[in-house]
């Protein structure tokens, strides 16, 4: 089998209703009072970014899905995750 | 900056062309561009105190003079005795030039430095203190930004490595705007055969050389050579120099460490620093008598490729050497090993008095291990400013407002305000030590479990007094630091400082440090107290004006407490008790928090310090203690004495009725009297019954004290007997203000 | 009859001396400090957690400690009835090991507070709080970063009991100030159905002498004591 | 001018030469110890997404870029941050 290296990209955010102070407290005390009214919500998370071989890409994101839900990275009680899909570069 | 000719390469160097050529010369051949580093950063004006040397050199030699000092300048921090089999070592360091640009990491990795250096005395770190510096938080969003993420940074590596921060002080002011200062002082408490187990020296031939902790990266090469320059010259081009700091990985440091003690095969300890592991393999050997032969390929290191120079020289945090009795290598691999550190036995030490580095065949360093702690000396010229003539001839201007409306507006003053905001974010009780908290004292007291003895330290000075008068300052600085220890009942027994200055090649700056060094070294001669370590930051000085900060001599003291029932703290307890002051007060407002937040003014003749006289204050005090006649005491500070009862009646929200009708021995001006800054004076809160007692006391030891005042049920401050007739001060809304300064500022 | 307590040893914890200094000299009990890689539930009658930065706190607080070896061993203890209780960082770590229900999330302030606050005592026949009375009001510090209690139904923690402490002010309300990190319902600790592990965020190995209290307090002493009374019970 | 609803998705992280200790543990203490020795890195970011009205979506992003180097969301002494260029959904 062969085996290349991927990287692979991950997202952990609050749940709505576990709120995210973070993201609040940047657009209530930076941005309202700075003038940057144009942004009318913030949210904020946690980025992961895993470098990892495998045989291919898919294997590569279930592997890291396992891991997410196995190891609780994101914390089902509070928190969503997503894969990131990035454009490939041109 | 000098370019030298290596092999093929040409490099820049910090050393000047002669100290080049005594490298030359000793060495008797070309240095290779490994050697030629290593002297580079250990030469450089932070690790070798080139140009502060000399001046320090004032300092009375604590080690001889003072039985009870273990450890004085010279070593990672200073180290006193203080009975029961126990040793406090203490130091003080600054992270000034990264914090500047990187707030957060680089306050993070101060911690980190100072944590070392008292591990490095093989004792536990029980306490961290944090003088900070910054420039005005109102309506500037950068000095709010520093100060928020300065803050953060110390609150996550101290809390993280569970090491309570108990103490500290900040102030604001212009010049320290771009160039804020950060200083961080640490405590470690141990038995005094711990200290003896774990010297900084290597002085056995035959130990094995062992690396442990994180790996050695990129990072930070040269970050000694930036913090021995102002930020305009390098700031941008040097910022990776900033280091991220690691508390996870300290915390682990610090346990092994301290275990890896225990097994008593240690025989020496340092840690990597600035410079790295050229450092400290030279400090270990050079200092020890002894040498070493070093694998550099045993090294672990972070990124692939690194050669000989950036391993030498990398100041990635994290890590330790330790000097290991052949006998006891694989005991002491274990405690690595069970703590899962990282950990690479590099070589062994021996007898031929030379630091040998082989990078696999290749010799890269073949040096005499004295020779780069032989750091030459460059004389520096002093000159006094011509600017301050001017300045100590301002006078006190008319009052342009009401002294009501004046002591609203001083005690909300973002200098006298309370820290509240800051300490909060510290956790100041890890280690179950911490007695008197923060904002309950003047320092922090830790108890130490076991005995019926208490560690009270301080840490402070005033800048915009040194700014004035240095030598008077640093004086000021010490009398202040000692007068807060003693405030909570203990008697001072050691001093470290940071010298934070500006450019030592401008002779007006090198002046200020020389004032504040011969002030310093004064001032503990005369009250007996032993200067233990300090440290010196130079190049402080702002972008764009390029004016130095001013001059910030911090003081550090340590005191002892003997016994539970003498720890006092700060609040008043009691309404009916006496409220008495401890020495006059006299028109000394040059430098004042009065001046400069009423009249935007710098200038005036700042308070002067008599040592005897401060003596004889601290001797009654003590009496007075002894006897148990004291209830509350604190240390009159900036804004003067009127603001120090405000700040004693909030907590138990008690109020005073006085009256200083008969305190006004110089015929002072009612603003000169309430807000000026005269030292070395105390309130304290008394039973009445005692009055005449502690009346008598004073008269056997000719000191001034004087019952200004009764406590009150009723939250006024009420002050009669001033020239301009009474004054009525609501307590509560002057705590309201004390409190909410900073939160509001910060609120970004 | 002979008590003996773990005091778990996670890289990262660091109230662990201060724990084993309570158990040890105030509450006069023996107590192991046990390295986390060492621990072996059959020694004992109950473990505690303590606080700190276990694993540095790293991607969440507890959640890395929640992983380890020592966990497993713990829940042996868990199934047969020992207490096992975690205090503010040890809390963290019970919650992401599932040991109780709910999660602790960043403080609202986004800063780590050290402070004395109030609880008051919801739940007394837990293993860390038979010794109390319902409604006592006690003194005790905080010192957290990721504190605020969060949970999807919290409906269900109150009709099963599970609240053991809430944050109140000194007349025993639940008001927004005496909340100090934005818990939910002013949550400072929870146990599970069978009231034999407990999580709670402040820390009673600071309130357990009263040289430590700014009030002159002791009420630390009482969780110890609950927890030693329990384990008397069941022996 | 009419202006459009936009979401700009943000990553901040510690640069490459830098160290990232979050990563380093959850790699060495959690990953490498559960078996997913696959994984040869790992490496943390903040994330931040922000929803704001502008003219354009360059418009939008160079908003976003103004504001985390204005506000101080991020140091650029020790960190980069990345614009999030996610595929369409389809
Ligand atoms: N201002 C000072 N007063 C007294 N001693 C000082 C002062 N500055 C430095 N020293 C002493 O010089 C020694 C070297 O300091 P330093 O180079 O900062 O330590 P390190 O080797 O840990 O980097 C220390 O032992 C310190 O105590
Ligand atoms: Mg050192």
């Amino acid at each position: 089998m062969i085996y290349s290296e991927f990287i692979i990209e991950v997202v952990l955010e609050n749940k709505p209703a576990a709120r995210d102070p973070v993201g609040e407290t940047i657009r209530r005390d930076l941005l309202a009072k700075k003038g940057y009214d144009m942004v009318s919500n913030v949210r904020s998370g946690q980025y992961l970014r895993f470098y990892l071989s495998a045989e291919n890409e898919k294997k590569a994101e279930e592997i890291i899905e396992e891991l997410l839900n196995k190891l609780r990275i994101f914390n089902p009680v509070t928190q969503n995750f997503k894969i990131l899909k990035l454009q490939k570069e041109s | 900056m000098t370019k030298v000719k290596v092999d093929e390469n040409e490099l820049n160097v910090d050393l000047t062309q002669s100290e080049v050529e005594w490298i030359q010369n000793t060495l008797e051949r070309n240095p290779s561009i490994t050697e030629l580093g290593m002297f580079d950063v250990m030469w450089s004006e932070h690790c070798s105190y080139k140009s502060s040397r000399p001046k320090l050199s004032l300092f009375e030699d604590a080690e001889k003079n003072y039985d009870y000092v273990l450890a004085g300048p010279g070593q990672d921090a200073g180290v006193i005795d203080i009975g029961d089999g126990y040793a406090l070592a203490f130091r003080i360091e600054s992270h000034n030039h990264p914090s500047a640009i990187e707030p957060y990491h680089g306050a993070a990795t101060g911690i980190g430095g100072i944590i070392r250096d008292i591990l490095c005395m093989g004792v536990r770190p029980i306490a961290l203190l944090d003088p900070l510096r910054f420039g005005p938080l109102k309506g500037n969003p950068h000095s709010q930004w520093l100060f928020k993420y300065v803050v953060k940074g110390i609150a996550d590596y101290g809390n993280c490595t569970g090491i309570p921060t108990i103490g500290g002080e900040v102030e604001f002011d212009k010049c320290f705007e771009s160039n804020c200062l950060v200083n961080v002082a640490c405590i470690g408490l141990g038995t005094i055969e711990d200290f003896k187990h774990a010297p900084s020296r290597a002085y056995n031939p035959g130990d094995y050389v062992v690396l442990m902790g994180g790996s050695t990266g990129r990072d930070g090469i040269h970050g000694v050579t930036f913090a021995s320059r102002t930020l305009t010259e390098l700031s941008e081009a040097d910022r990776p120099a900033v280091q991220i700091g690691d508390p996870f990985t300290k915390k682990m440091i610090i346990e092994a460490t301290l275990e890896a003690i225990k097994t008593g095969y240690v025989r020496g300890l340092k840690d990597l620093g600035g410079g790295g592991l050229s450092c400290a393999l030279s400090e270990l050997t050079g200092d020890g008598g002894t040498g070493a032969k070093i694998d550099m390929g045993k090294i672990f290191t972070r990124e692939p490729n690194m050669n000989s120079y950036e391993i030498m020289l990398s100041e990635s945090q994290e890590r330790m050497a330790f000097i290991v009795k052949p006998e006891g290598l694989e005991e002491v691999l274990n405690v690595f090993q069970k703590f899962e550190m990282a950990h690479a036995v590099l070589g062994r030490t021996d007898d031929s008095k030379i630091l040998r580095v082989y990078d696999g065949d290749n010799l890269v360093v073949n040096l005499p291990a004295i020779a780069l702690s032989e750091s030459p000396t460059i004389p520096r010229t002093e000159k006094r400013p011509d600017y301050l003539d001017q300045l100590l001839t301002e006078i006190t201007p008319e009052p342009s407002k009401k002294l009501d409306e004046i002591i609203y507006i001083l005690i909300a003053s973002e200098n006298i305000c309370s820290k509240e905001w800051v300490y909060r974010q510290y956790d100041h009780e890890v280690g179950v030590r911490s007695v008197v908290k923060c904002g309950d004292g003047d320092s922090g007291v830790l108890r130490i479990i076991g005995t019926d003895k208490f560690i009270a330290a301080s840490v402070g000075t005033n800048s915009k007094h040194c700014y004035l008068e240095p030598y008077e300052g640093a004086k000021e600085g010490i009398v202040e630091a000692c007068g807060n220890v003693i405030a909570n009942g203990a008697k001072p027994k050691a001093m470290v400082n940071c010298c934070n200055f500006g450019n030592p090649e401008k002779p007006e700056s090198f002046w200020y440090f020389a004032e504040a060094v011969r002030g310093m070294a004064d001032c503990c001669k005369n009250l007996r107290i032993p200067v233990v370590g300090g440290n010196v930051s130079f190049y402080n000085e702002d972008e764009v004006s390029n004016t130095a900060i001013k001059a910030t001599p911090e003081i550090m003291i340590v005191g002892i407490i003997e016994g539970e029932d003498n720890i006092i703290t700060l609040p008043f307890k009691e309404f009916g008790d006496d409220i008495l002051i401890i020495g006059e007060t006299k028109a000394e407002l040059g430098g004042s928090e009065y001046y400069s937040v009423i009249y935007d003014l710098e200038g005036g003749i700042p308070p002067k310090v008599d040592e005897n006289q401060i003596k004889t204050r601290w001797n009654f005090i003590q009496e007075l203690y002894k006897k148990k006649l004291i209830k509350a005491n604190h240390d009159v500070n900036k804004g003067g004495f009127i603001i120090t009862i405000g700040e004693m009646c909030f907590k138990n929200e008690l109020g005073a009725k006085l009256d200083l009708k008969d305190y006004n021995n110089y015929g002072l001006r009612d603003d000169e009297l309430l807000f000026s800054e005269s030292v070395g004076r105390f309130i304290i809160e008394t039973n009445p019954r005692n009055h005449n007692e502690i009346m008598k006391l004073a008269k056997k030891f000719k000191i001034y004290v004087k019952k200004i005042g009764v406590l009150s049920q009723n939250p006024t401050i009420e002050i009669k007997g001033l020239k301009s007739g009474k004054l009525e001060i609501d307590a509560l809304k002057m705590k309201n203000l004390y409190q909410s300064t900073i939160p509001n500022l910060m609120e970004i | 009859m002979r008590v003996k307590i773990a005091v778990l040893d996670f890289p990262g914890s660091n109230c662990d001396l201060d724990t084993i200094h309570v158990l040890n000299n105030v509450i006069n009990i023996k107590a192991d400090l046990v390295w986390h890689n060492y621990f072996k539930e059959s020694k004992y009658d109950g473990v505690i957690l303590p606080g700190g930065f276990a694993f540095g706190d790293y991607l969440r607080a507890g959640i890395i400690a929640a992983h380890s070896p020592a966990i497993d061993e713990a829940r042996v203890m868990l199934e047969d009835g020992r207490p096992v209780i975690g205090i503010c960082n040890g809390f963290q770590i019970l919650t992401e090991a599932q040991f109780l229900p709910g999660a602790l999330l960043q403080n609202d302030t986004l800063t780590f507070i050290c402070k004395w606050v109030m609880v008051k005592v919801e739940n007394n026949e837990t293993a860390f709080s038979n010794k109390m009375n319902i409604g006592d009001i006690l003194n005790i510090p905080i010192a957290h970063a990721e504190g605020r209690y969060y949970i999807e139904n919290l409906k269900e923690l109150e009709q099963n009991n599970q609240i053991v402490f809430r944050y109140s002010n000194e007349n025993g309300e639940y008001t927004k100030d005496s909340n100090p990190n934005g818990s939910l319902a002013n949550i400072a600790g929870v146990c599970n159905l069978e009231r034999n592990c407990i999580g709670f965020m402040p820390h009673p190995e600071r309130a357990s002498e009263s040289i430590l209290s700014p009030k002159g307090t002791s009420h630390g002493k009482n969780f110890f004591y609950s927890m030693v009374d329990f384990i008397q019970k069941r022996l």
